[in-house]
Parts: structure tokens; C-alpha cells; sequence
């Protein structure tokens, strides 16, 4: 039965053979030859080593094709003319599904034509050796970025295959990625990942994890997209991970996102066991982008400027080539050296804004109580809490696709443009928490001369990809028109 | 009596944010709303559309498959007995393609009506306030 | 004899006939006939109206060649796809200097050959009717930028011309731009072109004035720049003008660029007699850009995000590609768009830097400082005063070229990057303003671990074109290399 | 006996910055500087030189004109009686030529030193250390 516990040896080893078996590459996977690999590795590749003593945010792109060779010189490219200080390796769409015979075919077809028939780099079907293999040809860390619910066999092999860092979490990379997968598989099969990541932390191989933060990257409301972030972070500590990067996505308001990341920082260190090392990131926007890249250029910089204002320990860059879809590898790099002038050229600015701490307060107060909801509807266990306050929407995400969340709560902008909560639905939090959030929604309703309506959350799904922040009903006061007209929204994005 | 309208994201897109948003604006404009959510089959929004006896189907998708996921669309519901308007909206082809040419596809594909991703939820509102009323206007007609 | 008083009507008319006759073109200039041809324009070409009027930043880029079918369709460019809500014509280096024989032969020499033998638009040389058939066929008001110490002729035709906004002043143009006119000289210049002015202000057609901010553009203190702003604009309201654009060039600290802005504004409307209304103009980063068209990205993000937070009344933009020198009109309208998604995302939220108040404190008693020791050396005539503040140094611009300024004041940043005296040779401000500014420096010297010295001020003048704010004598905590090794450095950049 | 140095853009040219940095750099290390600031005919370089008894001439140059700006520089020096060390610096051809072949051309027309615009005034201060002290030692052979 589900329980917040770690895996019993017996039961990791029966796991770990059975998920082995899933395809022919699991069989090379052994976990003390693994140890020695890992410890072979330099200290310049010890993902949370290089992260947890920078003494500056590290900047990481998304990146991730079929072929080894391609992948090698794509990032070579980020690091060499992006400076990027940590790479990444996006796994392909089919081995998200566990669809490896498909994945198989599309490697196999990009091997023979040269064409991107993945959307990604398929590491289970490249193996253990071939993950070596990356591993070794490039100078910086890499972590593994994916979207995969059950990640069990993709962790197996690429741990084995020497990257110390693995994004995504049961909730995280359910809830915003599938429709139909129930959370109580999704919890089970992250301890399984999490349990791994253990066994090799206890062996000195510190493996780090990092929650998908942004989760459906539309307008998330920070105090949910943390709640979520801790109680992932709570079940991958109980499977003995000691390294986790807890993760947010911008929304694009400064006094929000830094007040958000500095509650995500301060919550992790408090909530989370002592022997953990919590670091953060901040995901550049992951809404809809401008479909122009000058314009995509000033949603890089804000990203840039909250960085630098916010410290995170980590920054994942957009390029401006982000309307389009998967950029060119000069559009990553540019968009990584973008991000980097502005965060060296306001990093030691030491500038404070007026007003975070309230919000960090109201953020944190909002987060904890739903951190709480989750511990009681699981008498306790933050397990069966999970599963049972999605089902209730006491705890919920907006935009969320999953049959597992309600994905009834509905975030708009206030008049400041902060995120606020306008449809509560199930949502858990106290009466006091409502009423701010309703006040400062019927702030932005006189200014707009509106009632507050849905209108509003379907105008700020759009406002960043039209040219600004928040979903007025007359943006029109300037100049309009010119290269963006006629040309398709971007209003929507998909996470990772 | 209100129109009721099943709505869903067909094939295997996981695009959520549009469809959350019209059955928003749907519900607020008074219709009887069944949201199937994303990755719908064609047989789940006939069946759907079947069971609650719905006035129109609207189709939702953003990946760009939405001529292959919508082949033998109209079949399907014919076959669940289900004749109802049916509207397609998203975006519904690959790359930058002329839209009247896609709109020309989806219509002769048996859509009654074919947006593209610009258009707001008014817009639909207003398409089918206008359709489900002469729908509604013909029934009243024939069980007269 | 020189004084800053009002050019007498039957002087104004002989100095006019004078000008007009230094070239052909001169002949055709008819005031009644040009107030006529002002009152035929519709209200959205009224420069000054738009500006004072606008309820948000407008934005403005740089352009000018040499044919007039090309500058149209160069400003058209940069109206429609750029969406620039005020335009700009650059003038021409040899009508700068007056040499309208050689400005003719460049334009005469584009026309046969479609080459850019011209690097601005020749004004003089086109005439009166050609400048009218350009402000005709743009939809936009349209400035004239140029960096003339004698635009006496320029101003004749172009305000004959249908231009209601010209850049320049007598010190601003003549400090940052030539070696060897006196400042004597261009006052008595200007003072002609202000007198102009303000007789087509007298006749309800309202010609903005514009002094020429950034100076130097090179790491300018902001106490200085705005103290050269109050007394041109002292020197512009004696002749008449009554719309008066004071501009600040950018130094990249957030908090010292806002304070200054505010400054700049308050300072002019109580030192400017209140007939004139006064308006702002904030001009991106005027040091050297990076080589890299993304990094640049960043240097103008950084600009609109200042905009957004400081709400200057005007905004001149830069393009990613100004390090090469004059941008293609794609990147030109890039910049604009790139400030303007930037600054419409950040200006609604209401953003209060802290420290801003202090530092604006400190701005205006040092600038109000320099503006009483011109008034003392001139004995209250502002017109003398500045022609001895500058010859002893009393008043000085850092990194001046001109004979007429001691230019030895020099800049350095402090540890939060904001712009100090590094060096105050002669410049007349009291000693707790200096001890101040060299507390500051002293600070950032123990953080660097070395002496207060020249070498701060030559690793600032580099920082932001070798991706930084402050010249840190180890900027190489993190990654270098890659894409810029190598390239020429962009540390010096040429005022407009 | 500090050495003296005479220091200038030469031509039409208005870049000030690098030429005040390298004139503080000069003064702090305890050179007699004679700054001609921007927009310098040959002639004033000359004249400066000869009047100061200059050790070292050190012409500036920055918008991509130098070697048309040069052009009988060493002939102008010599007719005022002057032959110093002669050193040229900064972006000396339009463009990203080869900055090697510059250096040759320069050098041919008889600069001693030719730098690039990535130069610091340390290295600049360096060069002219043991330039100039290697002739005061030959000067004060002489008189010796």
C-alpha cells in the first residue's frame, strides 16, 4: 500500500530487476560498476558539487536531440559559444511514454537520414555506454530533462550512464504532462527513481533531483507551484536524495517572482530534513512567447533582470527562437548569452524592491496551508495526502490535463500584475487568503472598468505573447499592428 | 433550455489552457458544458456527445495533427447516432499554411464550422448561439 | 557682447538673412509662409503635443541617410515594424561641420550611385520643400538629431521644413563633439537657433528643443549631465523656447539611473521658468556595446526595464548591432521592439526601487552646485558663466575632446556599479559631496583588493561591452571565452 | 629624469577615452605627458616633440583612418629635428583584417611599436620602460 516510506532494499532490487527487463539495454546496468564510473568523473562534473558552492546563479539551457553525435556537438555548442555553466540532455517524446520501439525506430531513421525524427535524445535505447559517452565528451555537468511519468528505467540506465542530475517529481511531471496516469503509480514509481538516486547518495555519488517547478507554465500561482514543490521534495527525501533543486517558473512580475523564489528557498530549508541540500531555479517564462524574436529578446531580459534581483541558485534560459518551438543551437546560445549580460550586468547591483516581503509572507502563509491540507487528507502521510487532495481539489493546479487533479482553480493578474487566485474552486486555504486575493482582482476590475470574469484569466494567457503583461481590454491606447499583426498568438506553451 | 456542448482536445495533444478557457466562457454564457479535456478519442466525444444529447461538438487542437486525429470523425458519430453541429478550432496545420485553404479541408471533412487560434471565445459564443437557436427553432418545428 | 539675454528682433532678422546666404538652399526659408505650412499639419504631427500629452514612454530610434525616397521609406520601416511613436532624421557629418559643398557632392554622388556616401541626411542640401515632402509622408512627428555646433542654417530650413523638434545645444554639442569652437561661439549660435524657435512658438507653433543628454556618453555623472542640462535649458527659455526636452544617457545602475531621471525632471520644472513645459528623454546605454548582437540584447533590456521603472516622458532606443556601427533598418526596429515588450511588461507594476530617494538627494545638491558656480562665475549671467565654469574647470565633463573644457574629471563606478568622481580636478562642488564619492570608491577598492586608481576607471569604461557593469580587476569567476574572445572590444562609442 | 612622452589622436578623429586612460596611466606611472588630445595634425605632433624634447611620440587612432592620417608622419617628425620612438595604437584599419597585416604596414611606415585597440596602457607603460630607458642609457653614453 502507498505509504511516505522508503523502499525496502528487497523490494528496490525486485523493482529494479523487473524494470531492467522493460527493454534490452537494462541489462548492462550494474550499480557498483556505476559507483566506480561515477567516481572516475571529475570534480568539474559533479552536478551538485558545481551547483550547490557557485558563488552565482549557473545558467542552463534545454537542449536535446537523437543521435549521440549530434547531442555531443549541440552541446558543445551551449557550453563553448552559449557559456553555458550546466548542460542539459531533453529526452524524446516516445521514451516519455515508455514507448522504447518507437523510440528505437526514430533513433534508427535519424541514424540513416540525418533527420530529426525524435524530439529528443532517446537514452535508454542509446544505453549505458553511449550516456558514458556524452558524459565524458563534454567539460560541464548534465543533467537529464524529460517529462516522463514513469521514469524508472530511464533513471536506471541514466545513472548508470554517469549524469548526477534528474528533473521531475510524481506530481510535477504528472499533473501538467498526462491525462490519464493516477498519482498513487506516479508516487510509486518516483520513490522507486528517488530510492535510486539514494542507494548511489549513500555510495558518495550525490545524485541531484529537481521538481518540474513551472508544472503547466501558465500563469501557476507561486504559492501552489511551492506547495508542490515541497511535498516532492518531502517524498524524494524520505527515499534518502540529498540533493534537491526545487524549482519556479517566472510570471513575470519582479516583487512576485523574487518574493516567490526567496519563500521557495526559505520553506525547502525549513520544511525540508536538515540533510538535505536545497538549492533553487528559476525557469525563464514558459507561457506563450511573442511570435517575433526582438520581442521574444525583452521576455529574455526580464527572466535576466529577476535572476539577477532573485539570486537563484540556478536560471533555465529561453532563445528567441521560442514561438517557433525547438530553437536552432545559435537561438539557445544567444539566448543564454542574453540572459548572461544582463544578470552580470545587475547581479551586483544589490537592489531591493520595495513591497517583497509582504508578498513573500502572503506566498508562504498560502503554501504552507496547502502544504498542511495535504498532511491531513493523509492523516499525516504526505503520500496518500498527495493523492487524496488532488482528488478532492484541495490541493490543485490551474490548467492541469490530468484526470488525477480537479484543475478547477483559475489564476488572473491584479492590477500590478501579480498572479492571484480568481477561481478558488476546491482550493484549500483559509477564508483571510480568499478575500486578499478577491480584493486585489477587484482592484484590477475598477481600473479595467470590468467585472472580474474569466475574461480576465483568457486575456492574461495571451498579454505576454501581445506585447505585455497584463490581459487589459483596451492594451490598444499605442501604436498597434506592424510585423506581429495577422501573425498567430503563442498563447499557449508546452511545459519542457 | 440551454444548448449543451461537448468539448475536448482530440489525438494525443496535451494542449489544456484553450479548452479550460471556453468552458469557462461556455458555462458563463448560460450553455450546459461537457468538457472531455485533453487526449479525447472520437469515440469518447461520440459517446459523450450521445449520452447528453448534445446540440454541438467542438474539437479543440494546437499540435498541428489535427487533419490525421479528425480522418472518419463524422463517421464516428454517425455511428453513435450523434448529428449535431460540429466546429474545429486550434491550430490546425503544420507551419504557417494558408488558413483558408485549411478552413477549406476541415469543411469538407464535414465541419460545419473551422477557426483558427486567434479566435476568442465571443466568437464561438456567438457562432453558436446562432447555430444551436436554428437547430433548436427546426426540433421545435418538427415535434410541433 | 555675450550674454544670456534675448536676441532683439532687428538682430535676429540680420543674423537670418546672414545664414540663409551660406547656401542656396538658405533662399527659399519664409516664416510667414512656414507658420502657414505648421498650422496645414495634423495634430499627430504636433512633436511637442504628442510628447507632452502621451500618458506613457514614447520610444524613438536613430536614422539617417542620404536620398530622401530612402530616408522615407528607412522612417516608414521604422514606423510600421518598429512601431516608433517619434522619428527621428539623422543629419550628415559634413553639414555637422558645416561643409554643405562636400555634403552636396555626397548627395549627389548617392543619387547616381545608390551608394551610402553620406552617413545622415543633408538637410541644407535637400531644402526646404524636400524636408517638407518627408515630415508629409510619415505619420509620426519627426526630430531632427544631428551634433552641429553651428545648426544656424540647419535649424533655418528644417523648421521651414516642417520639423517641430530639434536636438543639440550650445554645450552639449560642442563638449562631446569638436576640439577647437568656442563655447562663446555656440552659445551665440544657439542662442539664434533657440530665438528661432521661440518666434514660431510665438506664433502658436510650439519647436521642441532637445539638449543632448549623454554628452559623452561615457560613464557621465549623472550631477554633471544634469547640470549641463538646467543651464542649456536656462539658455533655450531666454530665447523663447517653451517645450524643452532635458535628456540622461543610461549608466546601467538601476537605482542611480531612476534617482537621476526623477532628478532631472524635478530640477528642471523649479529651475526652468515656468512658462516652459518640461519633459524627459532617457537614452539607452551610449558606451560601448558588446560584439554579439545577443549580449547587445541584453544592454537594451536593461534599458527598457530602467524606462519601464523610471517613466521617462521619451525613450531613444539602440539596436542589437550597435557595435558595428549604423544598424540595417531590421535591427533598428528590432531594438525598438525589443524596449518596448520590456517596458510594456514591467511599466503597470508599480515598481519602488529602495535607496532611490537617497541617491536622487545627492544628485540634485551636487548638480544644483555646479548650476550655482556658473551662475557665480558669470556674475548671474548664465551665458558667461558658462564659458568661465568650463574654462577653469569649475564645470567639466569627463572624457570631453573640446579645447573649451579642461576634461579632467574623471568616473569610476562604486561596488554597487553606481557612477562616482573618481577624479574632480577643478570641478566646483563642495567637500562632503567629494568625501562621499571617494567613501564609495574606497568602499569598492577594499572589495577588489586594491588601490583607488586610474585602472578602476579604464576597466569601467570596458565593463558592459566585455559583459559586465563594474570593471572588477577579476571579472573571471565564471566561464570566459567562447564567442567574444577575441573580438575587438566595443569600450568607446561616439555620441550620437 | 622621468621620461617625457607627447600623446594624440591623430586626424579628424574625436575619440577621447583611450587617450585620457593611457594619459592618467602615463602620469601615475611618472611620465612627463604632453596630451594633444583629439583632432591632432602631424604637425602638432611635431611641434610638441621638438618643444618638449619628447623621448616618445604616441599617436592614437580609432576610426579606421590612421594609415591615410600617417602617411609622411616620420618625414613631418624628421623635418622638425625630432626622432623619438615612435608607437601607433588602436583599431587601425576598418573592418576584421588580419591584425598582423596591419602591424606590417605599420611598421613599415616606421612606427617602433604597433598595438592593437585590445591593449592596456600597462603594456603600453612596459614598452616605453624599456624603450625609453634603453635610450636615456644611449643618451647618457653619448654625453658621457
Amino acid at each position: 500500500m502507498l505509504r511516505d516510506e522508503r523502499i525496502p532494499a528487497e523490494q528496490l532490487r525486485r523493482i529494479d530487476e523487473d524494470v531492467r527487463g522493460n527493454w534490452s539495454t537494462g541489462a548492462a546496468v550494474d550499480f557498483e560498476e556505476a559507483v566506480e564510473f561515477h567516481e572516475s568523473l571529475p570534480a568539474s562534473k559533479r552536478f551538485a558539487d558545481v551547483l550547490e558552492n557557485a558563488d552565482r546563479p549557473l545558467l542552463q539551457p534545454r537542449a536535446g536531440v537523437a543521435r549521440l553525435e549530434e547531442q555531443i556537438s549541440l552541446l558543445e555548442h551551449l557550453q563553448n559559444e552559449g557559456q553555458a555553466d550546466l548542460l542539459p540532455t531533453t529526452i524524446d517524446s516516445y521514451t516519455r511514454d515508455n514507448q522504447y520501439e518507437k523510440a528505437q525506430t526514430g533513433l534508427e531513421e535519424a541514424r540513416e537520414t540525418g533527420k530529426a525524427a525524435l524530439n529528443g535524445f532517446p537514452a535508454v535505447n542509446h544505453g549505458v555506454e553511449r550516456c558514458r559517452e556524452l558524459v565524458e565528451a563534454l567539460d560541464a555537468p548534465i543533467e537529464v530533462r524529460h517529462g516522463t511519468p514513469d521514469a524508472r528505467l530511464l533513471a536506471a540506465i541514466t545513472f548508470a550512464g554517469g549524469f548526477q542530475s534528474f528533473e521531475g517529481g510524481p506530481i510535477s511531471y504528472n499533473i501538467p504532462y498526462c491525462k490519464e496516469n493516477s498519482l498513487a503509480d506516479t508516487i510509486e514509481h518516483w520513490q522507486f527513481v528517488d530510492r535510486l538516486a539514494g542507494a548511489y547518495t549513500e555510495r558518495g555519488i550525490t545524485i541531484n533531483r529537481e521538481p518540474f517547478g513551472p508544472l503547466t507554465g501558465t500563469l501557476v500561482p507561486p504559492s501552489i507551484a511551492i506547495a508542490v514543490m515541497l511535498v516532492e521534495g518531502k517524498l524524494a527525501a524520505t527515499q534518502g536524495v540529498r540533493s534537491l533543486t526545487l524549482g519556479y517558473g517566472q510570471v513575470g512580475n519582479l516583487v512576485q517572482d523574487v518574493a516567490a523564489l526567496r519563500a521557495l528557498k526559505k520553506l525547502g530549508n525549513e520544511y525540508l530534513p536538515d540533510a538535505v541540500e536545497v538549492t533553487t531555479v528559476f525557469h525563464e517564462w514558459m507561457g506563450g512567447f511573442p511570435p517575433d524574436e526582438a520581442r521574444a529578446n525583452g521576455v529574455i531580459g526580464l527572466g535576466g533582470t529577476t535572476a539577477a534581483i532573485a539570486q537563484p541558485d540556478k536560471v533555465i534560459t529561453k532563445s528567441p527562437q521560442e514561438f517557433q518551438g525547438v530553437p536552432t543551437k545559435e537561438a539557445n546560445a544567444a539566448g543564454l548569452r542574453t540572459t548572461r549580460q544582463m544578470l552580470d550586468m545587475v547581479r551586483e547591483q544589490a537592489i531591493t524592491l520595495e513591497g517583497v516581503d509582504e508578498e513573500q509572507e502572503l506566498i508562504e502563509r498560502t503554501a504552507m496551508e496547502l502544504v498542511d491540507t495535504v498532511e491531513a487528507h493523509g492523516d499525516g502521510d504526505v503520500a496518500l495526502g498527495v493523492v487524496d487532495a488532488f482528488a478532492s481539489g484541495a490541493l490543485d493546479v490551474p490548467f492541469a490535463p490530468s484526470d488525477a487533479a480537479m484543475g478547477a482553480v483559475l489564476p488572473a493578474r491584479d492590477d500590478d500584475g501579480r498572479v492571484r487566485i480568481f477561481e478558488f474552486a476546491e482550493l484549500d486555504v483559509s477564508d483571510d487568503i480568499k478575500e486578499i486575493h478577491g480584493n486585489f482582482l477587484d482592484e484590477r476590475a475598477r481600473t479595467e472598468g470590468r467585472k472580474r470574469s474569466f475574461k480576465m484569466v483568457a486575456d492574461d494567457v495571451d498579454a505576454i505573447s501581445d506585447g505585455r503583461l497584463i490581459g487589459r481590454p483596451n492594451p490598444g491606447e499605442g501604436r498597434q499592428g506592424g510585423e506581429d499583426a495577422g501573425a498567430p498568438k503563442g498563447g499557449e506553451s508546452r511545459a519542457d | 433550455m440551454a444548448a449543451t456542448v461537448t468539448l475536448g482536445v482530440i489525438g494525443s495533444d496535451a494542449h489544456v489552457v484553450g479548452i479550460t478557457i471556453l468552458e469557462q466562457a461556455l458555462s458563463a454564457a448560460g450553455f450546459e458544458v461537457h468538457n472531455l479535456g485533453v487526449q479525447t478519442s472520437q469515440e469518447e466525444f461520440a459517446e459523450s456527445a450521445a449520452t447528453h444529447d448534445a446540440d454541438a461538438v467542438l474539437v479543440s487542437s494546437l499540435y498541428g495533427h489535427a487533419e490525421q486525429d479528425c480522418r472518419g470523425f463524422h463517421e464516428t458519430l454517425q455511428e453513435a447516432g450523434v448529428d449535431t453541429v460540429t466546429y474545429i478550432g486550434g491550430n490546425l496545420a503544420v507551419g504557417q499554411s494558408d488558413f483558408e485553404e485549411t478552413r477549406r479541408t476541415f469543411r469538407d471533412m464535414g465541419f460545419d464550422r473551422v477557426f483558427d487560434s486567434e479566435t476568442s471565445p465571443e466568437e464561438a459564443i456567438r457562432a453558436l448561439e446562432m447555430d444551436c437557436a436554428h437547430s433548436e427553432r427546426d426540433t421545435e418545428r418538427v415535434t410541433a
